[in-house]
């Protein structure tokens, strides 16, 4: 009956009592388990990048009015493995003049980085990877680690065009963590807690993503935005750039940026649905913990199949759309958020939790009402510039961009 | 010694090598990439001392975003992909000397203290309380003065670095 | 605590191994034919005139320095928040005010046209 | 149980390494990284002694972590605006070279 209730909790337990049954120091069996851990979840999480690559070209090619792949096995779900056996035997050419260090530590920094993300996520209520107390900072600095591969893989490649498209690249990353770290405190500020299994149990009563819908908002744009994905994908602009960071890799190692590009847009569709979405929890699911999981799992691939659906409907941005949507619109939206939401807070905080809520709710929805407003006039504002062009009237200097009259 | 011992000793020296390569790597951007694996090694050294939040920030400024600025400002002042000629100023021996007589005052010194020797033993779970230190930096009797300041440096920094390095001239001609 | 960033650290040292082990498996199966032409820098075709540098825009280095000054901010406003539930109300404005200042530095590149992609 | 000494040398040394490094290189970009290597060795010093006395104390100590964080955000400033001019002196002098940045002789 234990073992229904919660058959991974329940191996778990048996594994380390096992070992400890072996007779070894109690330090061993600890790293021993640890051990065993890391390796069952980081395999799992590479082995399911196939599944996710099937998953993804199926919606994408549904979304187009194709089949997507159907010829390999059951409704094509032997592909991605026929892929990945092509690519296993294709050779690696390494460029002239090429940093061999930087080159071939880059990729797998590239999953590495992503991999480690799922060290401190709650999987279920049993099946924690590690409760940090400082979890939610490690997920946002462990991803910026990311960023620091792109550059090796661009430097190291001795080629312009992946010099370019590495630093293109960086500098979208880091534009858009400003929002995501900003956005991440307010599940901060409403959990008391940066642990992610605390933020995960403060969301008992009502996920976050209700509580602060703007914030999520955010958090899911600049998410989308870290891992580089369509309509962010600037890195592989095929009309400007030649492919980006990766154009002298081959092989395996190509691969691998591939997979650490598939793991992480599902491992961020995880962070959101454990940040927002109340992780784990659902009716029924502290009592049997397995249920958790499969809870976790199902919001997770809601909020996956919506990243696909704008990867595959809507179109690319141009570079300075996209850093403008980053600039102007989502940091001083998160900016404002932050203040108003601690005000706010503050003072109903001798009301009932009821009123609070209602409180931050109201604030949320103002401050997104208000920014499309905003957003309204300034695009009514630029269309009339742009009207302006069109007839060859003079343009008035004040309504150009400014900053250049100096 | 135990694991944590070896930790540490692992971390000190993987961090003091390529700190010693920073200084002394031809091209800019291996000193920066060897900075890199410094502030990691860094890092791993807060991890040791059960400062969870320091370690973390560590990775997250010093490696997400200052390392990165470095290097950018390396692509930024560089005309040609090889950085030619010597690297190190001629008088480089005087400053080893310097740095050498410094640090054999500073290991004397601190020897001399009765505090030198004592063990570091491990914490309980409370101990890196983020809770106490996000009061403190609030509070009147605590650190509000440095606190509403350290936004006042950074708007400083900010400004006055926008002002530097966006010369209006320059970027409209290129 | 300790054993959370053994955790991690173990995890770390997996998820560095794995992906370089399938990397050198895959390079054991994969054939091994390297030409001068094969191997040379990609260049769409034309040869490259001079050295295989490009000097990178003032721009880039502007985000970055956004970006530093906002992690930095909100390294401090972590604890804060973090702190939030317990602060009286004039610690709550602190923290505000805090991000006042901000917004005042924010606004200030804004106008300059420091966030511009030109 | 790691002796308090091994994190002091450490940091000594760290912070001795970063100070050759500030006195010899010739490039700007190389001085500032050396700056940065000795605001680390002050970090891990600063968390080193604030486990020291939080350990005599037994109990938590938040101004070792208060202090840090200031040195965190000084060092976040002073790279901003180190880098700032020195990127502003290489467009006009083309030379990231200290020796050669002789902007007040003229």
């Amino acid at each position: 009956m234990d073992f229904l209730r919660d058959p991974i909790g329940f191996v778990i337990q048996w594994y380390v009592g096992w070992l400890a049954g072996l007779g070894l120091p109690a330090v061993w069996v600890d790293v021993i388990a640890k051990l065993t851990g890391a390796l069952v979840l980081a395999t799992g999480a590479m082995l399911f990048v196939v599944f996710l690559i099937w998953y993804e070209r199926k919606l994408i090619g549904r979304i187009q009015d194709r089949f997507g792949p159907n010829r390999v096995g059951p409704w094509g779900l032997l592909q991605p493995v026929a892929d990945m056996l092509k690519i296993f035997t294709k050779e690696y050419i390494t460029p002239i003049g090429a940093d061999k260090f930087a080159y071939n530590l880059a990729p797998i920094l590239a999953v590495a980085a992503v991999l480690l993300l799922w060290s401190v996520l709650p999987l279920s209520m049993t099946v924690v990877g590690t409760d940090l107390n400082v979890g939610l900072l490690f997920l946002i600095a462990v991803g910026g680690l990311g960023e620091m591969s792109y550059i090796l893989a661009g430097w190291g490649s001795n080629n312009k065009y992946a010099l370019l498209g590495a630093f293109r690249l960086v500098a979208q990353l880091i534009s858009y963590e400003v929002p995501l770290v900003l956005s991440a405190l307010v599940p901060v500020m409403l959990a008391g807690t940066l642990s992610v299994t605390g933020i995960v149990e403060a969301q008992e009563g009502v996920w976050f993503i209700v509580v602060a819908p703007a914030a999520a908002l955010i958090f899911f744009i600049a998410s989308i935005a870290e891992i580089g994905r369509s309509p962010f994908d600037l890195i592989e602009a095929e009309s400007e750039l030649v492919a980006g960071y990766n154009i002298e890799y081959s092989g395996l190692k190509f691969g691998m940026f591939f997979v650490a590009e598939f793991l992480h847009a599902f491992t961020v569709s995880l962070i959101f649905a454990t940040v927002f979405l109340g992780g784990w929890r659902g009716p029924g699911a502290e009592e049997i913990p397995i249920l958790g999981f499969v809870y976790l799992m199902l919001k997770t691939f809601v909020v996956y199949f919506v990243t696909i659906l704008f990867r595959g409907t809507l179109p690319r941005f141009r570079i300075d759309q996209m850093m403008n949507l980053n600039w102007k619109v989502l940091t001083p939206l998160s900016l404002a958020l932050i203040m108003a939401m601690a005000i706010a807070g503050g003072l109903t905080r001798d009301l009932p939790i009821f009123w609070q809520v209602m409180a931050f709710v109201l604030v949320n929805l103002l401050l997104l009402a208000l920014t499309d407003q905003i957003m309204k006039i300034a695009r009514r504002k630029k269309a009339k510039v742009n009207l302006a062009i069109g007839t060859g009237q003079p343009i008035l200097t004040s309504s150009t961009k400014h900053g250049t009259g100096e | 010694m135990n694991g944590l011992q070896a930790v540490f000793l692992l971390a000190a020296l993987v961090s003091l090598f390529s700190a010693a390569m920073v200084v002394s790597a031809r091209r800019m951007m291996h000193a920066a990439l060897w900075l890199v694996l410094t502030l990691m090694g860094v890092a791993v050294i807060f991890v040791t001392l059960q400062s969870s939040f320091f370690a973390v920030v560590q990775i997250l400024v010093y490696v997400g975003a200052i390392a990165i600025l470095i290097i950018f400002s390396v692509m930024l002042t560089r005309r040609v992909m090889e950085d030619h000629g010597d690297q190190i100023l001629p008088g480089w021996r005087g400053a080893a000397l310097v740095v050498v007589l410094l640090f054999a005052v500073l290991v004397g010194f601190l020897a001399l203290w009765q505090g030198f020797t004592a063990l570091l033993v491990e914490l309980p779970p409370e101990a890196d309380n983020l809770l106490e230190l996000g009061k403190a930096l609030v509070s009147p009797q605590g650190y509000v003065l440095p606190f509403e300041l350290a936004s006042v440096l950074l708007v400083a920094a900010l400004i006055g670095a926008i002002t530097i390095a966006v010369d209006r001239k320059e970027e409209r001609g290129g | 605590m300790l054993g959370n960033w053994l955790y991690i650290g173990i995890f770390a040292l997996v998820a560095l191994i794995m992906p370089a082990l399938t990397i050198l498996i895959a390079g054991i199966l994969s054939p091994k034919r390297p030409d001068p032409i094969k191997n040379s820098t990609y260049e769409c075709g034309v040869e490259t005139v001079g050295p295989n540098w490009t000097q990178i825009k003032i721009q880039y280095y502007v985000f970055a320095l956004v970006f530093l000054i906002f992690d930095v901010e909100a390294v401090l406003l972590f604890p804060w928040a973090v702190a939030y539930q317990f602060l009286p109300l004039y610690a709550i404005i602190e923290g505000v005010l805090f991000l006042l200042i901000l917004v005042a530095g924010f606004l200030y590149a804004w106008r300059k046209g420091a966030l511009e992609w030109f | 149980m790691i002796p308090l000494a091994w994190y002091l040398v450490f940091s000594a040394a760290l912070f001795c390494i970063g100070l050759f490094g500030a006195l010899a290189r010739k490039n700007a970009v190389a001085i500032l990284m050396g700056i940065e290597l000795m605001l680390n060795a002050v970090n891990v010093n600063l968390i080193a002694f604030w486990h020291y006395h939080a350990q005599v104390r037994s109990a938590p100590y938040v101004h070792g972590l208060a202090f840090t964080t200031m040195v965190f955000v000084v060092a976040a400033a002073e790279v901003a605006v180190g880098l700032a001019l020195i990127i502003s002196a290489y467009r006009r002098r083309q030379t990231p070279v200290v020796d050669e940045l002789t902007l007040l002789k003229g």
